[in-house]
């Protein structure tokens, strides 16, 4: 098969959840949390796209489309040009879990309790079958280094509890990087740690996946943050991705009103910094049976009579910035 | 549900039918011929082959039909209504005697948690579920009822008394006389599992912001402590006791054996012992059918108690 | 001053949580010397009629000669009760072996597949929960001939469930970790999740489980053989009591012939209950700092 | 005179290795209708502080010292039937978990009256009344005092919870993390009512945060703890704008501003220290790039450098070059842990 200039391209991905009848409830034809509603999007090698958005719009299922974590309802997924959707060969999976891995929120639960950090460093060069003897502990020792846990033989025989946060996220780094991937996940690298340990992990991150050239996805509910980290940014909605551009373009020059509201409500560490108001209303509508026409309809300040009955296209409104939003296409 | 009987019936059925143990053994005087024999077996259905003895069994079984008892020469429906009443008593006043003091004592020993008496406390609740029942029992019996007289040694009455009905025995002070030791036992034994289960659901509700926070309101500690911790962690305790009433009705097995209390488990006992198998095998399905029923109940009572049930199921 | 005093009190309240499962290791380790020292220090055998002469040892009350005195049969007891510890080991330890196996195989599987295996699983375990235990073992006994290891069998076949369905609720938080995700991002097979991530994280548990059947176990056994359903050639402590009670012993007032076994079994099961107790904290340390 | 006035206040835990020094001898003051952010990391003892102040601690917390002025008087020498009275009806508290600080099995109008009809001597009907006005004030509509808990999103809850605080008109109100599980757009709208209600209300409030973009925007005075201590201490422009110390220097370094792309993120190096048995001098100076030899051997105290700008660290002159060398990455990188 070809190989195509992308790493990642995803096309109207959809994943529904059904919702379990009640017992004593007429169950509808319709009962199915949309987590995911059509989310499309590309990346080339080393490009870093952030998602971001409010707790429910489903950034977090987004990524777990990306890794194969859960089977898509709907739409496409290719990964350096392979259709991953179809992929059934034992090998064939293998050899893409290789290639995109994940960082966790929470670095506490992401290695096993009972492992030593070597031994959880060492799992994936057992699984898939990377290396001799010697040269997996010489790989274990470069990659500790790389992530600046040094002298890595101190931290060998250490066990998850009895490191800090920060170092336990660079151990879950390391086991990322260790099988040489071409494609990250963050799903809210750092929200559990210390603010005065974030930035370390951060510029660590930057810097190694900016050195890798590998591309990254970052999920994070932090505007601020996926502006210092990323190329490009998503802002979700209700499963779908209202408005997607540059970072630093889309955060100067919103466009869709959602992302403007929520840019406007970002607290800013400067007291000289006035404080915007939000003009839309907080209720956000349940993404289980949704009305005909645009998803921010019951929230938008500017809403007219065809955002009701006719659902906007995401349409580029620039070089590489697009937006689902009736305003903005005039 | 209906599903989970059928498969105990079935289970039920094949063990009772293919165990060794000639069943006419109990019923037909040695001296009976071949033949005399052979009439026995057609009368109990035993000459059929096995299929068509266990779809006879279904059917009879779907109408409250149980077939009659080798041993008592009576329908097995009749021998279990006469003793089953005795069973409930016994079980309805230990399970009451051990939830009070139980919630109670586990509400009592959160409360003091930390404290020498808790320790102590569990120690003893621990002895409870460590010494057989039948055997606390026969303590109380060779102590009060031997050794001071204080209580009757056996039976549900003084003999020779007939009761005319329930209900006069149930007005009778005689039977309460009677019932007391038996249920003194059961209770020590079901005290137990409400107690730890209290103190420990007790404990983690404390742990609760909401707990705090009803402190921080100014509440006082005994109120805080009986509205707030306590009437969250007994839920799980009033679905157990939802459980506990089945295991009560299996466990009594011995109790009742001790005290020769006329119930549904000596029954049990005296059917296996001499092979009564349709007997055995009724008041087992009885016994089973009451768990499997509270089995239901309890999931029933934990949604109908707790408001978050339904959504977080939702989730 | 204060601080002094609350240091000194944690660190012995510390102490008395791990001397539970010491407790319970130590009286099972002495039952287990009793058990294989059973025909040294028991000072008769425990089926002999003992008699001096022609005259039967019938009813004899605690002596120097006998400590626990003799059985209306003139048999001694308190050689029955040094040889009813093996039984109770045997019985115990086997029903805990395989109520731990099984209990967690099907907790694991059900818990780590869910869907439609989980689903069959956990009907079968609704099944043996709606079974009654005591009745079911005294049935299946009853029919199938008194001997221990059908007592055993018995209590195997419904002891699981309780392991089963605790391990599988176990097994359903532990996959939702972080750390399991990160093995399945990684590539690791089914089972290599299941067996070297999912169970160790769960054995404390299991181990848990598995102490407090054997207390379960070595109870149901005393109770079947108390119903006069026990092996008739094994002297336990259950058979002791049953001989008690149908001899009379309670109107005589011999109390010296149904305390002891009753202590005993107590003893067990309250070692497998500290036991329980303490190992989740032995094999758990990281419950110690919260 | 000080509405709250904490004095030296400290509180311990007796934990199994040793006596955790949680907070160490902390002091500030709060008029009648001001506010003051206590800002700092998981574990600094902002969060005990409040337990302490309202003297509702786990077990194993004790007082060893201090003193807490309320209207004058020293309530940790109240008995605690005392101290009741005072809980809710002067200094009611909005907590970090507000999610789960109302009871699940009650309705809220149940929670509502309880505290109404207990501690505000009300009856059932008034204190009807009173919940219907308290939702109104938050922004909710009456009817759903009549929901279980459950049934409310993440900022109803907090809106109720806040409303449940003001039920018995306090004179001081405590915050802790009151936005820090809200999503951004909730979390404005609540700062923004609290803000609102402060004024209209005259409540003074003590917020607790590990954020300073949210105490930049909601408070008056900002005191910033570190490792158990106060280390710094004022108005929250001086504070967040001219930092004293290094601590808050390297604290503003670590937040991503939205309105500033090009800002480079710098770590604080290292961990805070061991509380059960922390090292004799300054408890940063282990990651501190401007450390000296008396910082590890004495222990600065809290010292007005600006007026009612206070700062814990030797560095009391040239402040200026030390803030603009905390504002490169080399200096934090000399920091060798």
């Amino acid at each position: 098969m070809a190989t195509s200039d992308y790493i990642i391209e995803l096309h109207q991905a959809k994943k529904f959840f059904p919702i379990r009848p009640k017992l004593f409830r007429r169950s509808g034809s319709d009962d199915y949390l949309k987590a995911v509603n059509g989310v499309s999007f590309k990346l080339k090698q080393g490009e870093s796209l952030g998602l971001a958005g409010e707790s429910g719009c489903g950034k977090t299922t987004t990524g777990k489309i990306l890794l194969k974590l859960c089977a898509m309802t709907g739409g496409s997924y290719f990964f350096k040009g392979r259709d991953i959707t179809t992929l059934t060969a034992k090998e064939e999976i293998k050899s893409f879990r290789k290639q995109a891995q994940l960082i966790f929120q929470n670095p506490y639960d992401a290695l096993n309790p009972r492992f030593t950090i070597y031994r959880s460093l060492l799992e994936p060069l057992i699984i898939h079958n990377l290396g001799t003897q010697q040269e997996r502990r010489d790989m274990i020792r470069a990659v500790m280094e790389r992530v600046n846990l040094k002298p890595a033989e101190t931290f060998f025989e250490k066990y998850p509890h009895q490191m800090s946060g920060g170092q336990l996220q660079r151990v879950v780094l390391a086991r990322a990087l260790i099988v040489d991937p071409a494609f990250i996940v963050a799903d809210e690298p750092v929200s559990m740690l210390d603010v005065s340990v974030r930035a370390g992990v951060l510029n660590l991150m930057k810097e190694i996946t900016e050195k890798m050239d590998l591309t990254t996805v970052y999920i994070s509910h932090d505007l601020s943050l996926i502006q210092y980290m990323c190329d490009y940014t998503a802002i979700m909605y209700l499963g779908k991705i209202v408005e997607l551009g540059p970072s630093r373009e889309l955060i100067a020059a919103p466009i869709h009103p959602y992302t403007k509201a929520l840019i406007s409500a970002v607290p800013i560490p400067d007291p000289d910094v006035a404080n915007e108001a939000v003009n839309i209303s907080n209720n956000v509508p349940s993404p289980i049976n949704l009305p005909p026409g645009c998803i921010f309809q019951d929230r938008c300040p500017v809403v007219t009579q065809l955002c009701r009955q006719e659902e906007p296209v995401f349409s580029e409104v620039a070089a590489g910035h697009r937006v689902a939003c009736h305003q903005a296409e005039t | 549900m209906i599903l989970t009987m059928w498969v105990i019936a079935t289970i039920l059925f094949f063990i009772f039918r293919l165990m060794p143990g000639n069943p006419l053994v109990a019923y037909i005087d040695p001296t009976f011929t071949e033949e005399q024999q052979q009439i026995l077996l057609k009368q109990f259905g035993l000459d059929q082959p096995l299929w068509y003895q266990y779809f006879v069994f279904l059917k009879n079984l779907g109408q409250g039909e149980l077939g009659d008892s080798f041993f008592f020469r009576d329908s097995v429906v009749n021998v279990i209504g006469k003793v089953l009443p005795n069973t409930i008593y016994l079980m309805l006043l230990s399970l009451l005697l051990a939830y009070t003091i139980g919630i109670m004592s586990g509400i009592y020993l959160a409360w003091k948690r930390g404290e020498r008496i808790e320790t102590v406390g569990i120690v003893l609740t621990l002895f409870t579920r460590a010494a057989p029942q039948f055997w606390v029992g026969m303590i109380l019996l060779a102590v009060f009822s031997f050794r001071f007289g204080l209580f009757p040694s056996g039976g549900a009455s003084a003999a020779g008394t007939v009761y005319a009905s329930e209900w006069e025995k149930l007005l009778s002070p005689s039977f309460y006389h009677h019932l007391f030791l038996p249920a003194l036992t059961l209770a020590i034994y079901l005290l137990g599992l409400p107690l730890l289960l209290m103190r420990s659901n007790m404990l983690d509700v404390m742990k609760e912001a909401y707990v705090d926070m009803a402190s921080m309101r100014g509440l006082s500690k005994l109120r805080v402590m009986l509205k707030y911790a306590a009437r969250n962690a007994c839920l799980p305790v009033v679905t157990a006791m939802a459980v506990g009433i089945g295991y009560a009705m299996g466990g009594n097995v011995v109790i009742e054996t001790v005290f020769s209390w006329p119930g549904l488990g000596r029954l049990l006992v005296k059917a296996v012992s001499t092979s009564d198998y349709p007997l055995a095998q009724g008041a087992f399905i009885l016994i089973a059918g009451v768990m499997v029923i509270m089995n239901f109940v309890a999931d029933l009572l934990y949604s109908i108690l707790d408001p978050r049930v339904t959504l977080e199921n939702r989730r | 001053m204060g601080a002094i005093k609350k240091t000194v009190a944690g660190i012995s309240g510390f102490f008395r949580q791990d001397k539970f499962a010491v407790t319970g290791v130590l009286i099972y380790l002495f039952f287990l010397l009793i058990a294989i020292l059973a025909p040294w220090l028991a000072p008769y055998n425990p089926h002999e009629m003992i008699r001096e002469g022609s005259q039967f040892m019938f009813n004899r009350p605690p002596d120097g000669q006998f400590i626990l005195g003799t059985t209306n049969m003139g048999r001694d007891i308190f050689s029955q009760l040094v040889y009813g510890a093996r039984p109770a080991l045997t019985v115990g330890f086997s029903a805990a072996f395989f109520v731990m196996v099984a209990g967690t195989l099907v907790g694991l599987i059900a818990g780590y597949y869910r869907g439609k295996v989980d689903q069959l699983l956990m009907r079968i375990t609704d099944i043996a929960f709606g079974i009654p235990f005591t009745p079911f073992v005294i049935v299946l006994v009853g029919f199938l001939g008194p001997s221990i290891w059908n007592i055993v069998m018995a209590m195997a076949l419904l002891l699981w469930r309780d392991t089963a369905r605790v391990i599988r609720s176990q097994v359903l938080t532990v996959r939702e970790r972080g750390f399991i995700e990160a093995a399945r991002v990684s590539g690791a097979s089914d089972l290599r999740i299941i067996f070297i991530y999912i169970a160790p994280n769960i054995l404390p548990l299991s181990f848990l489980y598995g102490s407090l059947a054997i207390g379960w176990a070595i109870l149901t056994e005393a109770a079947v053989s108390f119903l006069g359903f026990g092996d008739p050639q094994v002297i336990s402590w259950g058979y002791m009591l049953n001989d008690a009670y149908v001899s009379q012993a309670l109107s005589r007032g011999a109390f010296y012939w149904f305390i002891p076994p009753g202590i005993c079994v107590m003893l067990a099961v309250m070692a497998g209950f500290y036991i329980g107790r303490g190992s989740e904290e032995i094999l758990h340390p990281r419950l110690k700092n919260n | 005179m000080a509405l709250l006035e904490v004095k030296k206040l400290k509180v311990y835990y007796q934990t199994g290795r040793g006596v955790n020094q949680a907070v160490d001898g902390i002091s500030f003051e709060l008029d009648q209708g001001s506010s003051i952010g206590l800002v700092g990391e998981s574990g600094c003892g902002k969060s005990t502080t409040v337990k302490g102040i309202v003297r509702v601690m786990p077990t194993n917390a004790f007082i060893p010292e201090g003193e807490v002025y309320f209207n004058g008087s020293d309530i940790l020498k109240s008995a605690e039937k005392e101290m009741r009275q005072l809980r809710w009806r002067d200094i009611s508290i909005v907590p970090q978990a507000a999610m789960d600080s109302l009871n699940p099995v009650y309705t809220v109008r149940n929670q509502f009256l309880e505290v109404m009809q207990l501690k505000g001597d009300l009856n059932k009907k008034q204190a009807l009344v009173r919940a219907k006005e308290l939702f109104a004030l938050v922004g909710l509509n009456s009817d759903l005092l009549n929901y279980y808990p459950h049934q409310f999103s993440g900022g109803m809850k907090q809106r109720a919870v806040i409303a449940l605080a003001l039920a018995l008109n306090p004179r001081l109100i405590i915050t802790d993390e009151p936005v820090t599980a809200l999503d951004v757009i909730v979390q404005h709208q609540i700062l923004n009512e609290l803000k609102e209600l402060r004024q209209q209300l005259g409540l003074a409030m003590v917020m607790i945060t590990h954020d300073i973009s949210v105490v930049a925007q909601t408070c008056d005075q900002i005191a910033v703890m570190y490792a158990g201590k106060i280390v710094e201490k004022g108005k929250g422009k001086q504070v967040l704008k001219n930092p004293l110390h290094p601590y808050t220097m390297g604290l503003k370094n670590c937040f991503p501003n939205l309105n500033q792309p090009n800002k480079e993120l710098i770590a604080i190096a290292g961990s805070p220290p061991d509380l059960i048995d922390p090292p004799p001098g300054c408890r940063f100076y282990e990651r501190c790039p401007f450390a000296m030899t008396q910082c590890q051997l004495e222990e600065p105290g809290l010292e007005e450098l600006e007026s009612g700008h206070l700062s814990a660290c030797f560095l009391r002159e040239d402040i200026d070059q030390y803030r603009n060398k905390a504002k490169e990455v080399e200096t934090w990188l000399q920091v060798i842990i």
